[in-house]
């Protein structure tokens, strides 16, 4: 970047204080399987699963127990042998705590691998959609927390002809080191996937963004990417929201994706490396996603570190697994601080985009009251997309929904940085949330009017043909009659006349 | 040239019809709560100002003085106006309904807009010539469509502010446009004749 | 004399012009009753007291009705209704309760088939001396079904928000 | 302990973290900036200015006080704690005539406070910057005295009014002798122009106002000391506080037309040395035209605005009925504001200009 660039190119983003450490630097540990686990049907982004077994069924640790529903959906594994409970409701893991349908598996404690499961020694030699649809099979989803079907991406990404697959080790949310973990534990194994993502794709390269405050991560990449043509490691700076998508590939490739569309617009295909992982093991060990490493952290938190938790386990046990918490947590939320969700309880399940769990105590959720916006412009400064968040947040207070999304609502993220910054403590991103969450509600409620709308017609149309018809029947009856008694009467002349 | 460029600063900003002379207070206070009608009225108040400013120069020098007349100047320059505004009317409601809607009443209204006969009379007592009375009308239309501009882009921040119950509406927007006036005064005194 | 010949021949003048400028720039005024009717539910369900949904865009055209008389349409019909007629909306005065939804109760109802003829969008489904039920992706919750039938088995309930749909609430003046 | 307790008494939003920003602190940092000039005042022109700075800010937080009480403080109008009201004053008291009567504060406090400010709804809501509009407001109504500038009488001085003397000059019990007030040099300029005078004549003259940098000469304490403003400036621009954009563009809208007119006409045109030393410039570079909630909220808006205000200063120093501008100028740039942030915004990532989504470049 050249300094005329540095000095008339807006800064975007933050610097939030990363409480990484030491959760990073713990060695990874693996969490028993609980007695039960809820698996809710709706963890991907789409269609949720419908489920393909009975209560009191026996299933396999791997097992298929929910079909994939729709175009966009994905399918759900049992994580370990036992028997069906229950497919009922659960609290779902969102702030509403409203309920989700699941299903419930009790944990018979042999935890035995299903034998339909299909290894390979010898992947690259698989067709590419082969690829996509093995991927499909095991579940896959994004493993970033987006949680979008893998092998739709895998499969959409060859029909547009994609040249570069961006893998996003970015991991710029604060707390979280479950990705930077994985780097250094299974370099070899995130490689591996990458060039089966490769094959799939069609993509000719693949680089691998890592931030720079990552570097044994860095390393360990370096060292298992050497032997591999095709695929690169970038360090790249650290600074939030260095992981999404726009950004991301902004930096690494310089292209800037058009509003509204998905990179594949600029040749672009971005996964995510946890995906990688997923990948490999689902196509060389034949494994369906049914755990994940995540990132346990936070100030209540007794000992923070990374944890293999099978997907259905409560984030209660969770939590109890990694040391306890040492006092009320001020908030818990699932995923990074920045953009996950609060829980309204623990009492709710892992699911497949789960990548963290914190406890964060009063300092660190810095909880505090809405004061008046000054205008600093700290947030339209922030803003990674470049919009003026003190503006939308205006209109939006004043119920002006259109004066906002005039002024680019649709583009926001929601990555938080605004309300990071804001010396206010103004909940933009709730203003935002709001008054999208709004629009999406007006825009149904409209949708349905229209069908409601062509229902009625279509009623009265009906009613109006079934009048009509039975008016024709009458006619024809009545004309039938006459002609018949006209017949008659002729007939009766005729007979007269040869009489 | 030069001329021209001041007797424009001077009537859109030193003497600014709204602001200084207190002329067409009624669409500045009614037509300003929206940037785009603010922006339609402007321009449509500059057409009839120009327009009306010419007409009665012509039918000062052209009828009324010939004949003795002068009497019938209020009485002729209004019958003008209207005439114009009128005819503008139809023109808006043609090319643009959305403003014509937006506009509402305030746009036959233009027709008692004191700034349109003000400007009209004050060309015939400083006894501008023709061209001289356009570059006054268009110049004081430029400096109401001004005033109609800020004070429309400062209502629509007001009308997201969370003003006190008390002051909300009118009350607020008369606070506003004083001190739009004491900024305007700066200007007073400009020394713009060289 | 002078005067009055100088007045009668300028208004003259000028309303010949003006009446030249009217017919040149003439527009014609749209009837307004199918595009409003368009944003109105169409299902005739009556609750705004009028005809039809047809009855009620001409009511409101000709100012007989506000633009918050359709209590199935909500807040988001009264304000495109307003937008589109060009007044002013009083939102307090529209009580906008969400949407709502016929619920059968399945204990009370008796398989009459009385409510199925009633609805406006086909949204109940049933056959004779079998529990009905309402698809609930049809129904507008206009309660036309309520008083036809005999045991009040027919409940209008607000509509079950699902977390998919949740809505972010609007963070409150502290 | 385990997490089976936890409820949750709300629905939080994201983010769940903050970057410890705070309105009081930056408040703050700008009292911080003004320390150095108003200490500087303070010795320049002696007890009389130390109690009129004291005066306004008191009536300008009991003002902001009563309001919020009467409006019922809601906290998102500003708390009374968060020394917005103090820093208001604050400036008011910078740009008045430091030997003023208590009278001209406690007005010139309320102007800012309860019209500039709390009618609009209170902090952030205010269109027009209030220690401006009031100032202005002051300034179009008591035009004898705001223009009575004392000359220097620093409190090391054996002449200068000891502590008793100085209440009483601010309590208005004194008046303030006609030999100790002096034209700022923008009015002595004026005045000496409109007599028909050229400015190397008038100059020459040995009662006209020197210029220094240290700042001692008549003036208002927000005038007088240049290089202490300036101080103050750099500091809220290392810190953060305020943005570049604005303070280049006041300097560079007056001094490079400034400069442009005294190369062709010296005679009629202070050159920029001049214009920069004297008045409120500076001041209202840094402090004033940086104001948050009535400037443009994009760097090009402040810009544009910087750049605007520094002209409008000199076209009213140079043309106007005024000797000094920067207000007039301010209040003239706070009201186009709304315009300017409506019309200069960033480009949208991925989208043009006109807000359409740009084109894929190239797969």
């Amino acid at each position: 970047m050249g300094l005329m660039e540095k000095i008339f190119t807006r800064s975007w983003g933050v610097h939030p204080r990363d409480y990484k450490h030491p959760a990073a630097d713990a060695p990874v540990r693996v969490m028993p399987m609980p007695e039960r686990l809820y698996l809710s049907l709706a963890q991907h982004l789409g269609a949720p699963a419908r489920p393909a077994v009975l209560v009191g069924q026996k299933v396999k640790k791997g097992e298929k127990i929910a079909d994939p529903q729709g175009p966009v959906s994905a399918a759900i594994h049992a994580p370990t042998s036992g028997v069906i409970a229950a497919i009922g409701e659960i609290p779902a893991p969102h702030p509403s705590g409203l309920p989700v349908q699941a299903i419930i598996l009790e944990a018979d404690g042999r935890d035995e691998w299903s034998e339909a499961l299909t290894a390979c020694d010898n992947p690259l030699g698989l067709a590419p959609d082969e690829i996509s649809y093995r991927v499909a099979a095991a579940g896959v989803v994004g493993m970033g927390g987006a949680t979008f079907p893998s092998a739709l991406k895998l499969s959409s990404s060859r029909k547009a002809g994609v040249t570069t697959l961006v893998m996003n080790g970015g991991e710029c949310e604060p707390y979280l080191s479950c990705d930077d973990r994985l780097m250094r534990d299974k370099a070899e194994t995130i490689i591996d996937g990458i060039r089966l993502m490769l094959h799939a794709t069609g993509a000719k390269e693949a680089i691998v963004g890592i931030e720079d405050n990552k570097p044994e991560a860095i390393a360990a990449m370096r060292k298992a990417v050497a032997a591999h043509a095709g695929v690169r490691v970038r360090p790249i700076p650290a600074r939030y929201p260095m992981g999404s998508e726009k950004q991301l590939v902004q930096t690494l490739t310089g292209r800037e994706i058009p509003a509204g569309a998905l990179p594949a617009e600029v040749g672009v295909v971005v996964h995510n490396v946890g995906t990688a992982r997923a990948v490999s093991e689902a196509i060389r060990l034949g494994r369906p996603l049914i755990s994940r490493l995540l990132t346990v952290n936070g100030g209540c938190v007794g000992a923070p570190g990374n944890i293999v938790a099978p997907v259905g386990a409560l984030v209660e046990e969770v939590l109890a697994f990694a040391g306890g918490i040492e006092a009320r947590p001020a908030r818990l939320v699932m995923g990074g601080p920045m953009m996950g969700v609060s829980l309204p309880h623990a009492r709710t399940p892992v699911i497949k985009g789960t990548s963290g769990i914190l406890a964060l105590n009063a300092a660190q959720a810095a909880d505090s009251r809405e004061e008046a916006c000054i205008r600093c412009a700290s947030c339209a400064r922030a803003c990674p997309i470049q919009l003026m968040p003190l503006d939308m947040a205006r209109h939006i207070r004043g119920d002006d929904l259109k004066g906002a999304l005039r002024l680019g609502l649709k583009d926001c993220i929601a990555c938080g940085c605004c309300a990071y910054v804001c010396p206010a403590h103004i909940p933009l991103v709730q203003y935002f949330t709001y008054a999208k969450g709004t629009l999406a509600a007006e825009d149904r409620a409209r949708q349905k009017a229209e069908a409601t709308r062509r229902l009625a017609a279509a009623r009265s149309e009906r009613l109006a043909r079934e009048a009509r018809e039975k008016a024709e029947i009458a006619a024809r009856r009545k004309a039938e009659r006459e002609a018949a008694k006209a017949a008659a009467a002729s007939a009766r002349s005729a007979g007269e006349m040869s009489a | 040239m030069s001329e021209l460029l001041l007797l424009l600063i001077s009537t859109a900003l030193v003497n600014n019809v709204v602001l200084i002379k207190f002329l067409g207070l009624c669409p500045v206070m009614g037509v300003s709560r929206n940037l785009e009608s603010a922006l339609g009225m402007g321009m449509a108040t500059t057409f009839v100002l120009t327009l009306a400013a010419a007409a009665s120069w012509m039918l000062e020098h052209w009828l009324l003085v010939p004949f003795g007349l002068e009497f019938l100047r209020i009485l002729t320059f209004i019958l003008v106006i209207a005439s114009v505004v009128q005819f503008t009317e139809m023109f808006v409601k043609k090319i643009s309904p959305g403003l014509y809607q937006a506009l509402g009443i305030y746009l036959p209204l233009i027709t008692t807009n004191c700034a349109v006969l003000g400007v009209s009379l004050l060309n015939v007592q400083q006894a501008h010539g023709f061209f001289w009375s356009l570059a006054y009308a268009f110049g004081s239309a430029v400096g109401f469509t001004l005033v109609l501009m800020i004070f429309a882009g400062l209502r629509e921040r007001i009308a997201l502010s969370r003003v006190p119950a008390a002051f909300a509406g009118a009350p607020i927007a008369f606070v506003a446009i004083s001190l739009l006036a004491l900024a305007f005064m700066g200007f007073s005194g400009l020394n713009v004749q060289g | 004399m002078t005067a009055i010949l100088t007045l009668t021949l300028l208004g003259a003048a000028l309303g010949l012009a003006l009446g030249i400028a009217g017919r040149l720039l003439a527009v014609e005024a749209d009837a307004d009753v199918a595009g409003l009717e368009s944003l109105l539910p169409g299902t005739n369900c009556g609750q705004c007291g009028f005809p039809g949904c047809a009855g009620a865009a001409a009511a409101m055209i000709s100012g007989a009705a506000p633009p918050s008389c359709c209590p199935p349409g909500g807040k988001a019909v009264a304000l495109a209704l307003a937008e589109k007629l060009g007044v002013g909306l009083d939102l307090s005065r529209v009580v906008d309760e969400g949407p709502k939804l016929a619920v059968v109760a399945e204990d009370l109802c008796i398989g009459c088939c009385r409510c199925l003829r009633a609805c406006p969008t086909d949204a109940i489904l049933g056959a004779p001396k079998q529990i009905h039920n309402v698809l609930k992706e049809a129904c507008t919750g206009c309660a036309a079904c309520v008083e036809h039938c005999p045991t009040g088995a027919l409940i209008i309930q607000p509509m079950p928000v699902s977390w998919q749909y949740w809505v972010m609430p609007k963070p409150v003046a502290a | 302990m385990n997490a089976d307790g936890y409820h949750a008494d709300r629905v939080f939003a994201s983010p769940h973290a903050h970057g410890g920003g705070e309105i009081r602190r930056t408040m703050l940092q700008v009292q911080l900036a003004l320390v150095p000039a108003t200490l500087f005042g303070f010795w320049l022109y002696g007890w009389p200015a130390f109690f009129l700075w004291l005066l306004t800010l008191f009536f300008a937080q009991i003002f902001e006080v009563i309001s919020l009480r009467l409006t019922g403080n809601t906290g998102q109008t500003g708390s009374p704690g968060d020394g917005s009201a103090l820093l208001t004053g604050w400036l008011l008291a910078m740009t008045l005539p430091p030997w003023s009567a208590w009278w001209i504060g406690a007005l010139g406090a309320f102007i800012a406070i309860v019209i500039g400010k709390q009618v609009f709804g209170g902090l952030g809501q205010n269109v027009f910057n209030p220690a401006m509009a009031a100032r202005v407001a002051l300034l179009v109504s008591f035009p004898l005295q705001l223009t009575a500038w004392v000359v220097p009488l620093p409190l090391s001085g054996l002449d200068a009014p000891g502590f008793l003397d100085g209440l009483r000059i601010t309590l208005g019990q004194i008046p303030v002798p006609d030999a100790m007030t002096s034209a700022s040099l923008l009015g002595y300029a004026k005045t000496e122009l409109s007599r028909g005078l050229g400015l190397a004549q008038a100059f020459a003259a040995g009662h006209a106002p020197q210029l220094s940098w240290p700042g001692v000469r008549a003036g208002s304490m927000g005038e007088s000391s240049v290089l202490l403003i300036l101080a103050g400036g750099v500091f809220l621009l290392a810190t953060d506080v305020i943005r570049w954009q604005a303070p280049l563009g006041v300097l560079a809208g007056a001094l490079i037309p400034a400069s442009i007119a005294h190369v062709i006409a010296p005679e009629t045109h202070l050159d920029a040395a001049s214009h920069l030393l004297s008045g409120a410039l500076m001041l209202g570079a840094f402090f004033i035209a940086t104001d948050y909630v009535t400037s443009p909220a994009t760097g090009a808006g402040r810009l544009i605005f910087g750049l605007g205000a520094g002209l409008l200063t000199w076209i009213i120093r140079t043309l106007g009925g005024y000797p000094e501008g920067v207000a007039f100028a301010i209040l003239f740039m706070n009201a186009l504001t709304p315009l300017i942030d409506r019309y200069v915004r960033p480009r949208i990532l991925g989208r043009t200009r006109s807000g359409q989504p740009i084109r894929g470049a190239g797969k």
